[in-house]
Order: structure tokens, then sequence, then C-alpha cells
């Protein structure tokens, strides 16, 4: 599998630099790197948002996304051609013909007003000059390779017609239309589910295997690279720190950032502690070694009663056709006790997000209830309502827009202050401070906006936020879904923390296991709007009841480069 | 994606824009001061004297100074285009926050409401006010508000339809924050972005649509000076004295350009596109 | 298919609307002081005339029943009788929608004519000299004023170069695209800046895009990027844009018709509306709320039709 | 048929990309003897009762025929349709004897017709001019050819009236036959010309009658009406040579459509007056040295000059200068602000703040307008000007909401006694909503209508002008001409004083 670099790479590059004119001079963006790609390799370009790998990729067919940008050293060779100062037809030969690539966003790189098949003609028209009807067979058994099922008919399907997954399959496509050399994928599976990334990485080793591709493949998930490539390049601030093979960089990192990365992983921990849980799984008697388990024994009532609860949203239809509907939610039930932490995990579309909407009463309930703390949000609406907004909160998925753009952060968390009351107008800044420092956060930000600040810093400020109703149950929705590795591992331990000292519920939605693996007692994955299974964490981890569930543990991609990425039956997925 | 360093600087669009604004602002300020003559004063002896020094733009057929009569039509101009656009931006904003938010029954009637304004032609309803209220400046700010609300009602609907769904404002709601306090506070100041840039080529449509009523008849009263009604009242004189009509309609393509420039910089500040 | 239904749907929403404004410009134009009996009759005017005339066209009766009366005769496909022109509203109005359609059709056409190629080349030299001068002079011509631009157009190209003819509407279909020549470019003058402006601007986002960056990733020449990606997508958001304006068009194109003495329907409701004519306004109105209605309608459909993702 | 269509479509586009072809040429596309003539506006309907309009007149003139016409002059009745006539010693009965004249469609006009039409003026329930002519008693055919009306009661104008378009002679049988305006759409007269097409909004298509009883003195071969309301185009269409004539040419372009070689331009003669209306029941304005001192505080002169650039001529009666029974030696007071501003302060009204009503879209009226504003503030005057449009303005002066407002009359009819009736006489009008109320002008103006001497009648109506100037009923400000331009190659284009267009005399070279 893992092949050795061949002596004279497909592609060369060296001290390729990067720079950006803007109004305080020049910028160094890309800074002097230097990567060997040997034909048939699957090389691993790692880094956080921002260490310039996905610039570094389009460095190299010189697409750069703006003027003021320029390479200003530096080779890049492929086969022996200088591409850098190759000419404009040449690099148009070059782009598609011998560099295919794919992206991060399906959604946004296809074209929404074009079928999907005469995208990928569209290459082949120009690269191989075929006429349309050839073009269109050639497309058409390329879709098939990629995994359509009936490319015939979906040749003429647009974009939106298909789901993420397909999407990406069809940039694959896309890629693959002119039998390139090289396949550049720029974190190809970020916005997937993880079944689904799973089964894209899949495809992407065996189209290396069956065409003999090069791949350049850009995560900045290490458990990805360590499932599928033969070297893998750390990247930094524009700069790559180390280069390796695999084996070597994950078992023995040189770099102290490489080292950081690695410790960040929530990597799934497949014997650890599985011994230490037994069979029972009532909910109220549970020691878990990350909880001090405060909840007091004599108040066994929940603080949250969700009984059959539905949610449906009318889809199309109209005066004269019959009004249809969507089931977000198709009838949960679920308890919540006091002091516990549970996590819901599922994938996108499977009702996680809509749950914890209804469950605060932000999405109207089609039907069933929902109780808190002994009031039904569906017999007393308003006071319920009134108690849920005093005594819970919530975190939000994207950092810089859960917090208004408009306001400071300080501004942000003292008008939460001055509606609840709770706090006396003249011990607002003192609280707001407070407030920062629990999250962690430096006082000293409260003057800034949310554009002002870091998506970590960001996220902190939005628990603050929450924080500062004093509520009993916390609601984290997605919530370090969109930080870096490092910086989710850092909230994960500042909600670890703060669920320790402050004697908080928390209901803790994710899409990724690992995390709420690491994090919760109790777990609850969902699919289709549906409950499939609860229980304990290390429980459902170690010995799933359900397929599902199993095979959505088993598609997470680990760290351990020894252990196989699985991908699980179709039969479980299709729905 | 460069908003944040196009905030620090002011774009040369932008001085440029409020250069012009500024420039024809303190003329209707100075107005008493800088006018070389009285703009509603006639000289019978100098009828449409053509550019020279007495008269830098000329004179009209009454024998009134046009540079003097287009500094105080500055005065009317910029007032007109400011209150034409203020309270269409107020009342349009105000309801369009209101059908966007609350939605359901409120939003179905406002927007048929709307529909009705849209399809209704604005002339019966420019013409109709003047002739019920009587001709004037006040008559045309109230037919221009009774139309011009429309647009900006849609658009702050649109926006607020959007924004009500950003994690802030569900966090808002979640926090227990009061509706009002929602949609005044913390939507609608990030809903307006694209409203006041359009406000900007809205001020170019009053002052035409103030130019229009003027060729039709009715525009304001005799003898202010009004750009507008100076273009229409020079028109019997185009062929021998070009200079009438061409000075006022210089100034409003000027100051519709310094607007025009303005809300374009405002839009790539705010990341607005019309 | 599907996502064509609202087609069948939507003429219902139609109904309100122009009972809406017929209902408006029923009381508006009542509120109007003056007497179109006073008008017919002029300075010779005495009141038994006046009475006379008033009991002829109903103005004596309560005005909920002339309401009532005009919706009644509205249900049998009516509108009354011009107090002016003493024929049937509705083929007065016949006679006069033939130009202002023409003259709509033609800015529009003229228009995008002018607006597509403009925006084009400055999206594709974005920050360019070429751009700045596209920009500018198209900033400039949003402030002309129609009536002004007209007469200057006429001055140019109709009498000291004698290219199209001064005014008028033609016979044949050669002297009708001759006439509206003229008039079209004044309205287009302005209307090309609006649609200009927008089409630039998301042409130049869409040259940024991902859509783009993939398709030339793939060795696509910029120029076919240009034509078969960032065109197609930036046309939709004007489309909106375009409908308001036709919708402004429709009911303002009074003052061209003026100038260049096309026999359009503006110009009837201008005299209509000074001579209270109370039928004729209403009836032109009505008209005018139909077309507008149905040029978002048609808009729908074409935006639909421009971007698949699209469900109304 | 869709492929001719497109073909000439896409040879359209072309020429419009090449512009080589000069579409200026395809639009004069007239028959060599056709006039076409550019006015402000079009008709409204061919039925002539129903009109009251001058752009219908001008157009009815045309088409149909009356049984007496006024001369070109404007100041003699010569026969029409009616070669003769008498009148009964009582006054009472008229006798016309009726030529042999033929309408258009070749059915010859008879005492019938004439009857009828006179009977329709009267009684239609559409007819705007019934109360003008509830004197007839009975219109009959004595014979074919003759028709005899007998009044209700004696009356000089009526032979005047008469020779309104709007007493046309009307085919009985078409008339009678046909629904209420399928006649108005298709009208048949006996006039020189007779009407082809109107394309409403657009133009009015006459061709020659050759039926007309003195079609032999007619020239051209037709005539189109078209309606360009926007001065400066109108003016421009004849510059560009694309109409043969324009009328009402704005006094403003005068001097320099003059210096066309190309263009001719006609003033002739008109009854047009244009006086300021005042309210006599307003205040102050009650006191007839008010209304004197108003009368020297403006000065006409510098109006004329302005405002009608020297075109106009200063006004000192309401019977307008060349009409009937005009007194040219009629009081003028002179222009003395100073003088107005001593009135004003012995009538106790100094500080007099006035509401002036402007016809909005009317340039020269909104020109006299600003004019009387500033010179009135001389004397101490302050005016309001308030510009509304001419249908609201009509409004506000009747129900007397106003102070003063400046408007016109032109006659239609050749005797003095409409007008002054209108104006003097106490009529319902509230004497054209002026107020003015004089019981001694009053009886002179009934007893000048019955007074059967020219000369005697003269005297009465001199005596009419003196008291009006005398008790300032209204300011007399100007008198003007109809102006009206044609091409270097038309000849004999006139109107008369009372508007009528002589087509059937004009010559197209």
């Amino acid at each position: 599998m893992s092949a050795t670099p061949a002596p004279d790479p497909l592609l060369s590059v060296r001290d390729l630099t990067v720079t950006v004119r803007g109004e305080a001079g020049e910028r160094t963006l890309i800074d002097g790197v230097s990567l060997d790609l040997a034909k048939g390799e699957i090389l691993g370009l790692v880094g956080e948002s921002g260490s310039g790998k996905s610039l570094l990729c389009r460095a190299l067919v010189r697409l750069l996304p703006s003027r003021a940008l320029a390479i200003a050293g530096g080779s890049v060779r492929l086969a022996g051609r200088e591409l850098t100062t190759a000419s404009t037809a040449e690099m148009e030969a070059v782009r598609g013909g011998a560099i295919g690539m794919i992206f991060q966003n399906p959604s946004s790189h296809l074209d929404p007003v074009m079928r999907v098949g005469d995208q990928i003609s569209e290459g082949v028209i120009f690269h191989r000059k075929l006429d349309r009807v050839a073009a269109r067979a050639e497309a058409v058994a390329i879709m098939e390779q990629v995994g359509f099922t009936d490319p015939a008919r979906q040749y003429s399907n647009y974009p939106h017609e298909f789901s993420g997954g397909m999407r990406q399959r069809a940039m694959i496509a896309v890629a693959l239309a002119c039998d390139p050399d090289i396949l550049i994928a720029d974190e190809p599976t970020t916005a997937l589910d993880v079944t689904i990334q799973a089964q894209i990485l899949r495809l992407l080793m065996e189209l290396r295997e069956r065409r003999g591709l090069s791949i350049i493949l850009i995560t900045h998930d290490l458990g990805v690279v360590a499932q599928t490539c033969d070297r893998i390049a750390v990247m930094r601030q524009g700069g790559v720190v180390e280069t390796g093979a695999k084996r070597q960089i994950l078992t023995s990192p040189q770099h102290p950032y490489t080292r950081a990365l690695i410790a960040s992983h929530p990597s799934m921990p497949v014997d650890y502690e599985a011994s230490e849980v037994d069979d029972q799984a009532s909910q109220a008697d549970q020691a878990q070694p990350f909880a001090p388990a405060p909840t007091p024994p004599l108040a066994p009532r929940p603080l949250v009663e969700i009984d059959d609860l539905q949610v449906r949203y009318p889809v199309g239809g109209g005066v004269f056709t019959r009004r249809r509907f969507f089931s977000a939610l198709a009838g949960v039930s679920l308890q919540i006790m006091p002091g516990e932490t549970v996590g819901i995990v599922g994938e996108s579309g499977s009702g996680k997000s809509t749950l914890a909407r209804a469950m605060l009463g932000l999405s109207p309930i089609s039907d069933g209830h929902v109780t808190f703390d002994g009031d039904s949000l569906r017999l007393t609406p308003a006071a319920t309502l009134a108690r849920m907004r005093r005594e819970a909160a919530m975190v939000f998925q994207d950092p810089f827009n859960s917090l208004n753009p408009r306001f400071t952060i300080g501004e942000t968390l003292a008008e939460v202050l001055r509606v609840h009351g709770k706090v006396a107008p003249s011990a607002i800044p003192a609280r707001v401070e407070e407030l920062l420092r629990l999250v962690e956060l430096d006082p000293a930000l409260a003057v800034r906006r949310p554009r002002q600040l870091s998506g970590g810093q960001c996220q902190r400020a939005g628990i603050a936020r929450a924080l500062a109703v004093d509520p009993r149950l916390i609601v984290a929705d997605e919530c370090v879904a969109a930080l870096d590795v490092t910086i989710q591992a850092q909230i994960v331990d500042l909600f670890r923390r703060l669920v320790a000292t402050m004697d908080l519920t928390l209901v803790f939605i994710a899409h990724d296991l690992a995390i709420v693996r690491h994090l919760c007692q109790r777990v609850v994955v969902m699919h289709h709007g549906r409950i499939v299974e609860e229980g304990p964490c290390a429980e459902v981890f170690a010995r799933p009841r359900e397929a599902y569930t199993a095979a959505l543990i088993a598609a997470i991609p680990d760290i351990d480069p020894d252990r196989r990425l699985l991908m699980p039956p179709a039969s479980v997925l299709s729905s | 994606m460069s908003g944040a360093a196009a905030t620090r600087r002011l774009s040369p669009t932008l001085l440029v824009g409020l250069g012009i604004l500024g420039l024809f602002a303190l003329a209707a300020l100075a107005a008493p001061v800088i006018a070389p003559y009285d703009p509603i004063y006639q000289e019978a002896t100098a009828r449409l004297q053509p550019p020279s020094f007495a008269h830098p733009f000329g004179t009209d057929n009454f024998g009134r100074d046009i540079l003097s009569r287009i500094i105080f039509g500055a005065r009317v101009d910029l007032q007109m285009a400011a209150i034409g656009v203020f309270f269409p931006f107020v009342i349009g904003t105000f309801i369009g926050a209101l059908a966007g938010f609350f939605g359901g029954l409120v939003d179905a009637v406002l927007m048929r409401l709307i529909d009705i304004i849209l399809a209704f032609p604005f002339l019966v309803l420019m013409l109709s006010i003047i002739a019920i209220l009587g001709p004037g400046l006040s008559s045309f700010y109230i037919a221009m508000a009774l139309v011009g609300w429309v647009s900006y009602a849609r658009l702050i609907r649109a926006q607020i339809l959007v924004l009500k769904t950003a994690d802030y404002a569900v966090a808002a709601v979640s926090l227990g924050f009061s509706k009002p306090r929602v949609l005044f506070r913390h939507l609608l100041p990030n809903a307006v972005a694209g409203s006041v840039v359009f406000c900007m080529s809205d001020a170019v449509l009053v002052l035409l649509s103030g130019a229009a009523i003027s060729y039709l008849g009715l525009g304001v009263q005799p003898p202010t000076a009004e750009w507008g009604i100076m273009v229409a009242e020079g028109q019997a004189f185009l062929s021998q004295a070009w200079w009438i009509t061409l000075f006022p309609g210089l100034s409003i393509v000027v100051l519709a350009f310094g607007f025009s420039l303005i809300g374009d910089a405002l839009g790539e500040m705010m990341g607005v596109h019309e | 298919m599907h996502r064509y239904s609202f087609i069948l749907t939507r003429p219902l929403q139609f109904l309100p609307v122009v009972f809406g404004v017929s209902l408006i410009t029923f009381i508006l134009v009542r509120l109007i002081p003056g007497d179109p009996a006073r008008v017919l009759l002029g300075a010779r005017a005495t009141p038994t005339a006046i009475a006379n005339i008033r009991a002829q066209y109903g103005l004596d009766e309560p005005l909920w029943l002339q309401y009532f009366y005009f919706l009644r005769n509205l249900l049998h496909g009516e509108m009354g009788t011009s107090i002016v022109y003493k024929i049937d509203v509705l083929r007065l109005i016949a006679t006069r929608i033939e130009p202002t359609l023409a003259l709509v059709v033609a800015s529009v056409v003229l228009s995008i004519l002018i607006a597509v190629p403009l925006a084009a080349l400055a999206a594709r030299h974005q920050g360019r000299p070429i751009d700045h001068v596209i920009r500018i002079v198209s900033t400039f011509g949003i402030g002309f004023p129609p009536f002004w631009l007209g007469l200057m157009l006429i001055i140019l190209l109709a009498v000291t170069v004698p290219i199209f003819p001064v005014s008028g509407y033609g016979d044949t279909l050669f002297q009708k695209l001759a006439h509206l020549f003229l008039p079209a470019l004044t309205i287009a003058l302005s209307l090309s800046t609006v649609l200009l402006r927008s089409l630039r601007a998301a042409m130049v986002d869409w040259l940024k895009s991902d859509v783009a960056t993939a398709a030339r990733a793939r060795g696509v020449p910029e120029s076919v990027v240009f034509w078969r990606h960032v065109l197609p997508n930036s046309i939709a958001p004007s489309i909106n844009l375009l409908a308001v304006n036709i919708g402004w068009l429709i009911g303002g194109t009074v003052v061209i018709e003026s100038i260049f003495a096309l026999p359009g329907m503006g110009q009837l409701l201008v005299r209509a509306i000074f001579s209270r004519d109370y039928m004729v306004v209403q009836g032109v109105a009505m008209v005018f709320a139909c077309a507008t209605v149905m040029v978002n309608f048609l808009a729908d459909i074409a935006t639909v039709a421009a971007d698949p993702r699209v469900k109304l | 048929m869709k492929s001719a269509f497109r073909t000439s479509r896409l040879a359209a586009f072309a020429a419009l990309l090449s512009l080589s072809a000069s579409f200026a040429a395809t639009s004069v596309a007239h028959a060599a003897g056709v006039l076409s003539i550019a006015r402000n506006e079009d008709s409204t309907t061919f039925d002539p009762i129903k009109s009251a309009q001058n752009v219908d007149n001008w157009v009815f003139s045309n088409v149909f025929d009356v049984l007496v016409r006024v001369d070109a002059t404007g100041t003699k009745l010569v026969p029409g349709l009616a070669e003769s006539w008498s009148v009964s010693d009582d006054g009472l009965t008229y006798t016309f004897k009726l030529r042999d004249a033929k309408f258009s469609d070749g059915a010859p006009v008879t005492a019938e017709d004439a009857a009828y039409s006179l009977i329709r003026i009267r009684d239609d329930k559409g007819s705007l001019w019934s109360d003008s002519f509830k004197i007839i008693d009975t219109a009959t055919a004595a014979d074919a050819k003759t028709l005899v009306v007998k009044l209700k009661s004696k009356s000089v104008p009526f032979l005047s009236m008469m020779a309104l378009p709007n007493a046309s002679v009307l085919p009985k049988k078409l008339v009678e036959g046909a629904a209420a305006d399928t006649f108005a759409e298709k009208p048949v007269g006996s006039g020189a010309f007779s009407l082809v097409e109107w394309r409403r909004g657009d133009r009015i298509i006459l061709k020659k009658n050759p039926n007309y009883w003195d079609a032999a003195k007619v020239s051209l071969d037709g005539v189109e009406w078209l309606v360009i309301p926007d001065d400066n185009t109108r003016m421009l269409k004849i510059q560009a040579g694309e109409v043969d004539a324009a009328i009402t040419v704005p006094f403003s372009r005068v001097a320099e459509l003059k210096k066309n070689a190309d263009l001719t331009v006609i003033s002739d003669p008109s009854t047009r007056e244009d006086h300021m209306l005042i309210n006599h029941e307003h205040g102050p304005l009650a006191k007839k040295e008010v209304r004197e001192a108003l009368d020297m505080a403006i000065d006409k002169k510098a109006i004329v000059e302005a405002a009608t650039f020297g075109l106009g001529e200063v006004a000192y009666s309401y019977v307008p200068k060349g009409s009937l029974y005009h007194y040219a030696d009629n009081l003028q007071r002179p222009y003395d602000p100073e003088k107005a501003k001593k009135l004003l302060a012995d009538a106790g009204a100094s500080g007099l703040t006035l509401n002036y009503i402007v016809n909005a879209g009317k340039e020269t009226d909104e020109q006299i307008a600003v004019l009387v504003q500033q010179q009135l503030s001389k004397a101490g005057v302050t005016v309001n000007l308030q510009k509304v449009d001419p249908s609201q303005s009509w409004d506000m002066l009747v129900t007397g909401d106003y102070d003063i407002s400046v408007m016109y009359w032109t006659n239609d009819i050749l005797d003095p006694d409409q007008k002054t009736t209108f104006v003097l006489g106490h009529d319902s009008n509230m004497n054209y909503m002026s107020r003015y109320k004089n019981e001694e002008v009053k009886a002179l103006v009934e007893a000048a209508r019955l007074e059967t001497d020219p000369a005697k009648r003269e005297a009465m109506y001199v005596t009419l002008q003196k008291m009006a100037k005398a008790d300032v009923n209204w300011i007399d400000l100007y008198y003007s001409p109809y102006i009206n331009v044609t091409r270097k190659n038309i000849s004999n284009f006139h109107q008369n004083p009372l508007g009528r267009f002589f087509l059937e005399e004009t010559v197209k070279n």
C-alpha cells in the first residue's frame, strides 16, 4: 500500500513562494514550500485553517484567487516541465488535462444552472477535442465509474438534485473526465457525513489503484490522512514544517506543532475504559469518571422530558395539490436528568438540531410533549417558555454567526444581564468580566466585535453568553464543528470543566462521535428523525446494538494508521 | 472579504461622492452669501443673456441669474432628495421588518398591499395626490412616500427573512429577549445595509421624478428655483438659450453622480449588491 | 413539470391585486377636485348643462353605487364610456395599447443590448481603466432627466443629422421600428445603466466564484468560463430588477410618449387625469396593473427557467 | 406570414444598424397634395354637438358644413350651405334657402337634414349646446331646399350662432338610424374633406370630398391632422420637414422660426383676450379702488414684452380688437405702482395679500404669474402663486376659492353678445366667476341683445365696454394673434379670428 517515493517525482515543487500586494506592502503567504509527488502516491497535506494548504495547491496550477496574489519565486515542475512560466494555453491544457482538482464544497463548485453531465463533458470537449455525442458517452462512462447508479439519466440532472455525497462524486467525475495524472483533492470530505466521507475516501483510493493516479489530499483531519495517505506534509503559516512517510510522522513526530496536532485529535480510544462499563443501563446511577455526579439522589424528576415529539414542515403543495410534509422529528422520547451530560449524534438531516431547538421551544411542535422541570410546553406555553428562557441557554455552531456582528462582546453579555435583571445594573461590568474569565477569555477583549476575534474566541464568548443567564441547562448545537482540531480540544475541555464546577446539565449535539465519546455520559444516536439507540457512552461505543450505530462508529477515520477504514455496508445507510 | 480593509480607509469613490454632495450642501447652506444675485430678481433688460462675466451661467427669460438660481435650487433639491428618501426609508423599513419578522397573515396582507402598489400606475397616484392636496413639495413628499416605501419594505423583508434564521437571532430569542428587542436591536441594524445603499439610487430617482412632474406642469411653485423645474421651463428656449436648461440639467446629473458614487462605495464597504 | 406548477396557481393572486388597484383608483380620482362635466363644457358651462352631463354618466349617484356599477360592468367585460371621447373605454384603450407595449419592449431589448456587453467588458476588466470608464459613464447616465435627453436625441439624430424621424408612430413594421428607436434609446440609456450595474456586480462575483474556479481548474478557457458559467449565473438576479423596472416603465412612459408623440396609453392616461375622465383613468390603471402583474409573472417564469434550483 | 415578418424585421434591423436609410424620408410619404398639420391635441369626437373644444371645431369645419359661415376677417356672415336667408320683421322667423349640395356619400343636403340637425343640437341628451339653442321654437323644412326656423323670442345674435361648427348640418338618415357613437366613428358631412381614418392619439386622415359643393376650389388632395403634444417636438418636426404646418406656435419660438428660410410664420388676428379675473367677493377686492389700483400696478407692456415676446398687444377692452363693436378709445390706466400703492393705502388695503391661481402646464400663464407677482410686490401687494391643473383651477374659480387668476376667452361666434352675457350679464356663471355685480350693466346687456339697429347696438356695446372698464370687472391684459408656421411651399394657410382654418383654400406647391 505504501509506495516508496520514485526517484524521479511526477510533480516537484521547489521553494514555491506566493506573496500578496496589500496596502501595507507585500506579505508572504506561501513561504518557500518544497514538495515531491511520485506517480501513484497519495500525499496528505495537513494543516489548520489559514495554514496555506489550499492556496499552495491553487498556486500549483496558477489559479490564484486574486490579482493581488503572485508567485514570487520557486518552481513547479510537472514531469520535468516548468509550470510557473508556462503560457496561458499550456496551463489550460495542464489544468484538467494533467492535474485535476476536487474541491471541498461541491455545492458551490458545481455550476448550479448547468446539467451535471454537461459539466463533466465540458472538460472532455476541451481537452480531448471530442464532439458532443462522444463527450457525452465518455461522461456517462466516468459517472458510472465514480458510482452513479443510473448515469444515462443522471447526466441531465442539476447539481442541486443530488445529495452532498453524490455531488462530490460528480466533482470527482469532472476532475477525472480528462484522465489527469494528478488529482488535487482539497478537503474533499469535510462537508460530508462520516459514512459518506468513508465512501468518498474509498473511492479515491480505488481510483488510485485502478488508474495509477497521484493524489494530493488536503485535509485538516489527521484521521483521514492516517487512513489514506502514503506520505504526509504538515503545513503551518504558509510553510511545510514537516514531511515524511505516514507512519513516521504519526508515530514519531519531530516538530512540536505536529505533536500538538496529533495530541488534539479526538481519536476513538478503542479499549480504554471499556471494561469499566457494566451492563446496567439505568440512567440514575452513573458513576462516570468525568463528572462528579452532583445529582441529588432525592430528585429523580428529569429536567427535560420529551414525549413522542414530532416536528413536521410543509414542503411544496399549494392550492391545487395536496400539502406534503417533511418529518424532521418523527416521535422522539427522551429524558434528561439534572446534572447529566447527554450527547446527541447523527448525520446531517437526522433531526438532532431540530430536537435541540424544539427542546427549548424554538421550533414549533407538531405533536407530542416537551416538559421542562415539570412545566409542559404544550399545556402552559407562556410560563414554560419564560422559565426556559431564564434557566436554559444555547450555544451555536457558527461562532461568528451566533454573535450579533454589530455588538462588542461586552455589549452582548451586558444586554443579556440587563434583560434578565439578575444582576444590578451597577454590577454588570464586573459580572461581564467574571463571565469572560469563566470561559478563559481576556476581559480586555470585551471591547472587540466578533469579526475582530478568532473562531475559538468567538465560541468562548458564545459560551459566556449562555452562562450569563445562570442556566441549569445548556444545549450546545455542533458548537465545535467549525473549529480547528486544536481549538476543538480546548473548547471541549472548557465544557468539561464548566460542567464539573457549575452544576450544569449539558446537551451536546455533534456529528463527531469521538468528541461526544470524550465529553458525555450518555449518548443518543439519531437517524431520520428517530432515536435509534441510546445508552451510556462507553457502552454504546463499545457494543453498539444497532447496525447503524456500528456503521457510524466504524466510519470514523482513526488516527491509528493500522486501523482499517471500514466502509459501512450500503444496506445500513440507504433508506 | 476585504471589508475590514475597506472600512479602515475611505475609498476614492466615496471621497469623490462625498465631495460632490458636500459641495452642493455647502452651496445650499451658504446660498445667500455666495449667490451673486437674488434668485427671483427679474432684470427686464437682461433677458436670455448668454453666459458672461456678469452672469456666468447666463440669464433666463425673466432676466434672472441662472447661477444664483442653481445655488438656491440646491436647497430645494437636496431637501427633496433627503425628505423624498427619508420617509419611504423609515416607513418601508418598519413595514418590511414587521412583515419579515412576523410572517403569516401580517406578511401575506402586507405583501398583497405591496403588489397592489407596485402594480399601481405611479403617475395616477402622483398626479392625484398633487391634485388632491394641492401642488407643492409636501404633496410631492407624500406621494413619494406612499409609493417609495415599497422598495425598502421588500428589501428589508427579504433581509429579515434571512437574518431571522441566523444563529444570533435564534440566540436572542433563546435568551428570552422580547420580540421588539430581537427585531429592532438585533435584526434591523444588520438588515439595513442594503437599503442604505439603495437610498442613494433612490435619491436620484426622487430628483428625476420631481423633474418629470415639473415637465407635466405640476412641480414646485414658481418662482422657487428648483433644478427640475428650471430644466422643464427652460425647454421653451432650448434652441435659442441652451444655457437655461443645460446648467440645471448638469447640476442634477452631477448630484446624481455623487449619490451613485456614495451608493457604490457604501455597497462595496458593506458587501451589498443592488 | 412540477417546478412550473405555480403557473396554474399564481393567476389567483392577480385578482386581489387588480381589484385593489381598481378600488384605489376609483377612490383617488374621485377625490381630485374638478368635475369632468365642467371640463367638457369649458368656459360656456351652465349649471343645467353640467347637471345634464353628470346625470348622463351617472356621476350624480352615490360613490359606492358608482363603484358597484363599475364592478358589474366589469363582469360583463365593459369599463364604461369615456366622458371626453364618448366611446367605450376598452375600445379606446385598444387603439392605444400597441405603441406603449412596443415602446416598452423596444426599450428593454435595447437596454439589454447595451447593458450585457458593457457589463461583460467591465466585469472582465474589473478595476482596470475600461471598467472605470464604463462605470463612470453609466453612473452619469442615471442622472439625465429623460425629457431633456429625449429632446437632445431628437435635435441630434433627427434634425441636425436626419437619420431618424422626429416623432410619431408608423404604419409598417419598418416605420414603427424607425419611430421607436429614439424614444426607446432615451429610456434604454437610463434603464441600461441600472441593469449594467447589477449585471456587472453579479458577474464580478461569479468570476471570483468557486464555479468559475472549478471550471478553470478543468482547463476551460477564460472566455468560455465567462459565457458558459458566469453569464448564465449572473442573469437570474437581474431578471427581478428588470421586472421591477419594467413595472415602473409601464406606467411611466408618459413623458417619453409625449415628447415623441407616440399615441400610447401614457398620454391617454395623463389627458384622462387632467380632464377627469374617470372611466378612462380607471380603465388604463387596470390595464397597467394587469400588465405589471403579467410582467412579474413572466419574470417568475424566466427566473425558474434561468435557475433550475428555484421553486415558486 | 411568419417568415415574411422575420425577413422584414431583419431588414429593419440591418437598416437600423447601418443607419444608411433616412427614416425621416419614409415618414413623409404623403401624397403630393396632402397637407399635414401638427397640433398639440387630438380630437375627441366627430359628433359636433358633443364637443365644445377648439381641437374638434377645427376638424368639424373641414368635414362638415354650416348654413351660415363667418368670413375670413371674422366680422361678416357669408353664405354656407344656405345660399341666402331672410328674417321676418318681428325677428322671430328665419328662412334659409339651401344651395344644391351633397354629402360626401353623394346624398343631397336637404332642408330636412338641416332642420333635424338644429332640433338635435337643442334636444339631444348628449348635446353640450342645448342651452344656447333653446331659443329655437321650431325648425321645419318648407320644401326640399327651404328651411324655416321660428324662435321663441327675438335674438339678434341667433344668426351668428348658426355659424358654429357644432350646428353643422348632418345627414338625418345616417345619424338617426345609427347607434349612439357609430356616426361619430364614420362621420359623413358636406364639408370640403371627408374622414378616411382616425388613429386615435396619432392622426386624423382626411381626403378631398369630390361631392363638396365648391370642390373645384379645393386644391388639396387631403389633410392629415397629427397630434404632437410637446411644443419643442412640434417645432422640431416642422423644422425637419416632416410636416407641412404646425399650429399653436409658442410665442417664445417665433423669432427663431422666422430665421428659418424654409418656413413661413403666419400671424392671424384672433379674438383671444387674456385677462385677469378678480374675485369681487373677497375682502378688499370688493372695492372698486382696490381693483383700480391692481390695474395700475400691473405693467401690461412688460407682460406683452416678456411673456408674448412682443407678439401680443396690450388689451383695454373685453371686446377684442378687430372684432365687432370693439371700442378702440377705451380707458387705459397707466402703469403706476406708486399711485397704486397710495390708492390701496387710501382704501385701507395696504399690505394686501392675494391668492393667485395659476394654470399649470401653460407656459405663458406661468410666465405671467411670475411677472405679475413681482410687479404687484412693487405696489406692496404680496402674491401667493398656487399652480394647479386646469380642471382644478376651473373648480376653484367656480367655488370662489381664489383672489386673482389669469384666463382667456376666444369668441366662437361673431356677435359680442355671447361673451358679454357670460362676462357682464349676471348669468348663472357669476359673470365668469368674478362675482361682478352691476344692475345697470346687466340691463344694458339684455337690451343690446334685442337691438336690431346696428348703429344703436354699437353705441350700447361701447357704453358697456366703458362701464366694465370703470368698474374694473377684470383686468384686461393682452390680445394675441394665432401664430402658425408652415413650410415655404404652403400658401393660403389661414385662420379667421374665430379659429376656423380655411383649408379649402390652402395650396401645397
